[in-house]
């Protein structure tokens, strides 16, 4: 195992760098562009047990530092996946997390069971969806959360990642029922809601009117999240939230990700998340660490020290 | 050839019209690797610059230089315009499908306002392959009519319409049409690129229309640049419901697309 | 009244760019350098029953388009506001609006009746404070902040802005909390919840560990919770987060906000908000509206049509 | 004179050391309105700047001009040490109170790594007045010291330490503080500026510390900058706990500061 080598809930990384769904389709806008063996991983673009279209209108819209989308979760489904994208991918060296999106549990288990009989990497649950059903969203109702994870875990022995939303008053609940549930490892964050204006019509720029806030503007919030689960719970955590250069990276190692996945920087270059594989060693010595290992969780020990009355006062 | 990305030079920036903008750029791999009909994406990192990268046609190029065109809307198109020879910019690119070849006989290429840009190119191309080109250059006024002088020199025939009447007809773009058209490429307003459509439906003259949309990448991975489509893949369901102007596009047959 | 004058829960401002609490003292540091009665209103820094030391350690850290702040409500209490603070803010003719924070109901309603018999312009409830008795926070539990609020309305017939906390799903459960227990308006947003890493120690930067997020950053964040409230409750609200130029101003009052406040900017540039005022009649004018409240709620407007089917679709 | 921002023009960079730089900037009322002691806040708005300013003595003052020298640390001073001359710069200023006089005596300057800037232009205004001044300049190692030039040549009498022996006394720089100081003023590092409190302690020697703090605003707004007060003030209770370094400051009595 090369020190670049990591293991986040179970999944083994051959570097600690991903990039994150939605931001990375399937892959294949990035294979002529470099060898996606390269990377830690992919995070695919969400993946529904039907095709979805995604929303209508102005989808995207630029922000201070970051960006708003609104895509509406636009995929071509299972069946493609597994027909189409699944046999692509998986020839290239690189553990393929397939994200799954749906309007009800029963959606995310059917998912996720044909994904595992397919032999993917992982297993990563977008909550941030509505429930048909309720009318709530999975990642903001701890309730729900338990009954959807508890429901996947059933049919999958992958490794089973749940990917928070940032859009509560804190990560703790929802990473408590995830856990308990049986997820092996959270993702945070998920984009931030948002709302742009356009100057010359006074009405929002996005057609779906919301849209979720990316890039660096929101890196302090997902090192909130981060830090929070990392000093209160013992699992593994993969960071992402404007990452866009090794010393990101290892600041959301050190907050106590044992891996961090690149997103919104991919659209302003797409060999981003490349570029920090190779400044990760640099960056790690250059603050003192050997192995991306000894980085993870120095906040975490801090936080830990401060709870337990060792810390700075 | 792949899309790369490079930083490239601002060789010079000239004043066209009142808001209007050509920068030229140092840039001769992309110079080489363009078709016409694609586009770039202009990133700056200079003072003030907007997060996302700018979508924009070239217009001219050279054995080195490339050059975009382009009106001052916003916030990005100010900071390009404001850009001083030898300032750097990082350009990915060739982004998009080149335009498709035209069917046998004369060609027209419909240009409003700002639309202009990619035609360029494409009717020197075209010119070079023998064909008849006849340029239809619009505006709403004479004071916003684009590279008129070019393209004059490089098409058989240019005609020039404003909806007030300040120069050439009074009339819309689209509306001086004629069936002497065996091929239509048309880029501008929205309300230019339905007038084109509408006027290509129940024709069967090959009709393209090169479309804008916000962009965050510009090479197919955000999904954030789709346009409905007209008659959806049926195998792709719902999914088929979309296309993306950045990679199925920016160039689509007028029966393809929904605006 | 002049085509500036905006009136904000039956508070009248002569013009709609208030300083936001936190970012301008108690003005004194600003008196120097203009005219304080050239502003709409000022939105004082937090005030205690007693004084409060606030937090050890650093207190301000930078993060993309924006900054976070672990002051922790320094602030030299209520007795000093009364005897130093406000006989000096008084003489100018503007606005002052007592931002008030406390660890319980009676410590509002003690500062909140002494400043209403003081006379000043208006009362605005920091509700991001931990209450010490239960260990909530007031702005993040609907029924801690309907008590509150309505123990405060029984004391003062003062404007009642409450501020609102956007650490939450979404404001609608405390906007209407708020309203409901007889707040006069709402302020859009405090600041979000965000941490830094030192680079060096890997540890978090602030001496407090989680810091408040504002600046740019934040501003498609705060532009949500003003759409959101503006599209669902009749009540008027006071923008803020992010706001650094006229063209920001107005896409707050497009937004929803009859009133907008400038923080975070005016580190950068104490001036800011001058600039804005000065710059405001020139920006509403080129999107085309001649008043203030011709600006306000375009957005909102749009949105209730969608709501009534009659939007795009 | 009330503080003021100007927009002024970076006239040289000079590189003092490896990892020093020092910016002269054409800022002719700053030049005149600072007072020794004070400091400015430094905002870039050029490509790659960060969002806050950054605080920082003046160096060298002549009639039109100010220099700030400074070490790079992180992103701000690296950005700042990349500006070429031509450049921009938001400059507010004056900041913080200036150097309180000295008692009658001997002056001593202690100035640690990159803390000896602010003690330079106060070493000139104290020999000016007739003091006699003596300069502890010192560092860990000889490549490290700044400025000693410059301080040999303004003061009296000129101490060199370095904690490796490389230059100088091996010894830190607090250590060679001598009974014939009688007023001090330190600026370095807070382990420096420790030991020179401690040196203070018990004795009845003016001892002035400068501090350094993060800062949002410079000018009192924030309350980021704090340190804690070694006596606070009774009357304010709780709030007394800190004192602001960019408006009670940057400069304090050894004993009215907590290190
Ligand atoms: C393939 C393609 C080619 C183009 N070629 C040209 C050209 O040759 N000349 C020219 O003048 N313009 C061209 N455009 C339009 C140009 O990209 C926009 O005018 C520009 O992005 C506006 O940016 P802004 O910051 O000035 O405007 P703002 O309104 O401030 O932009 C805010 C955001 O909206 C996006 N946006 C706003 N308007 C448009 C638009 N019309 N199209 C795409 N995105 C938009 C911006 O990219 C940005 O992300 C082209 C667009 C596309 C998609
Ligand atoms: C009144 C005053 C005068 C100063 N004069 C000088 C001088 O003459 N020469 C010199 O080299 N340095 C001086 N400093 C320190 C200088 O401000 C910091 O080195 C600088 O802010 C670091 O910025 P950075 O972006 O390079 O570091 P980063 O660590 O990237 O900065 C991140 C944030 O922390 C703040 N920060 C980090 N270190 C310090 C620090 N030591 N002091 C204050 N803020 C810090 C930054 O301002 C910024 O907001 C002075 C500081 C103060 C308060
Ligand atoms: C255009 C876009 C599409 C996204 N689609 C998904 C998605 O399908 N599933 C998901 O879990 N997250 C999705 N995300 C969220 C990202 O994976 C990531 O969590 C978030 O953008 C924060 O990281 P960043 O700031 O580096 O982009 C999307 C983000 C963007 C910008
Ligand atoms: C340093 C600092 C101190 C603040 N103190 C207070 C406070 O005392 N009371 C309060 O209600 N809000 C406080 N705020 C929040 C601001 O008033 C404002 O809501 C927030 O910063 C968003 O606006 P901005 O992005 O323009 O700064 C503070 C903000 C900052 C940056
Ligand atoms: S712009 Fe990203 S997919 Fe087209
Ligand atoms: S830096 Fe803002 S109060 Fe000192």
């Amino acid at each position: 195992m090369s020190a670049q080598a990591v293991s986040v809930g179970g999944l083994s990384l051959k570097n600690p760098v991903l990039v994150a769904s939605g931001t990375f389709g399937y892959g294949r806008e990035f294979a002529p562009l470099f060898d996606l063996s390269r990377l830690g991983g992919i995070m695919v673009k969400g993946v529904s047990v039907t095709p979805w279209a995604g929303n209508a209108g102005v989808r995207v819209a630029e922000t201070e530092s970051g960006m708003l989308n609104a895509i509406g979760l636009q995929n071509p489904g299972l069946q493609h996946f597994l027909d189409v994208d699944w046999p692509w991918l998986r020839r290239f060296d690189t553990a393929v997390v397939v994200n799954v999106v749906g309007h009800s549990v029963a959606e995310y288990v059917a998912v996720t069971e044909a994904v595992t009989a397919a032999g993917v990497g992982a297993v990563e649950l977008n909550v941030s969806c509505p429930n048909i059903a309720d009318g709530l969203v999975f990642g903001t109702d701890e309730r729900a959360l338990f009954g959807l994870v508890s429901a996947v875990r059933k049919v999958t022995a992958l490794p089973l990642i749940v990917k928070l939303s940032p859009n509560t008053s804190g990560p703790l609940p929802y990473a408590r029922a995830a856990v308990e549930a049986g997820a092996d490892a959270l993702s945070l964050i998920n984009t931030v809601l948002g709302v742009a204006i356009d100057r010359n019509s006074g009405q929002t720029v996005l057609g779906n009117r919301t849209g979720g806030l990316s890039g660096p503007a929101i890196r302090p919030i997902a090192l909130r999240f981060v830090l929070e689960v990392a000093a209160a719970l013992p699992v593994d955590l993969i960071g992402m939230g404007g990452i866009a250069t090794a010393q990101d990276a290892v600041s959301f190692l050190q907050a106590g990700a044992g891996a961090v996945a690149v997103g919104t920087a991919l659209f302003r270059d797409p060999w981003t998340a490349l570029r920090i594989i190779d400044e990760l060693p640099a960056a790690l010595s250059t603050a003192g660490y050997q192995t991306v290992d000894e980085a993870v969780g120095r906040a975490v020990r801090q936080e830990r020290e401060r709870r337990d009355g060792r810390g700075r006062s | 050839m792949s899309v790369s990305q490079e930083t490239v030079r601002v060789l010079e920036r000239l004043t066209v019209a009142p808001g209007v903008c050509e920068l030229v750029l140092e840039a001769p791999s992309l110079a080489t690797a363009l078709r016409p009909g694609q586009f770039v994406m202009l990133l700056s990192e200079a003072a003030g610059a907007p997060y996302l990268a700018r979508p924009m046609s070239y217009f001219r190029r050279s054995t080195d230089t490339i050059s975009v065109l382009f009106k001052t809307t916003g916030s990005g198109t100010r900071h390009l315009a404001g850009l001083m020879p030898d300032s750097r910019l990082r350009v990915l690119g060739p982004l998009g499908r080149p335009y498709r070849d035209p069917a046998p006989g004369e060609v027209w290429l419909v240009g409003g306002g700002v639309g202009v840009p990619p035609l360029y190119d494409w009717a020197l191309t075209l010119r070079q392959s023998g064909h008849r080109v006849v340029a239809v250059i619009g505006a709403r006024t004479s004071a916003e009519l684009l590279a008129v002088e070019a393209f004059a020199q490089a098409v058989d025939e240019c005609l020039v319409t404003t909806n007030d009447g300040s120069a050439g007809r009074r009339a819309a773009a689209a509306d001086v049409l004629s069936d002497a058209a065996k091929t239509v490429y048309a880029c501008g307003p929205v309300g230019m690129l339905r007038a084109v459509q509408h006027w290509a439906s129940g024709r069967s003259v090959p009709t393209y229309l090169t479309l804008e949309a916000h962009m965050a990448c510009g090479f197919g991975a955000c999904l954030g640049c789709t346009v409905e489509a007209a008659h959806p893949d049926p195998t792709l369901g719902a999914y088929g419901r979309y296309l993306r102007v950045c990679q199925e596009g920016p160039t689509f047959l007028a029966e393809e697309v929904t605006l």
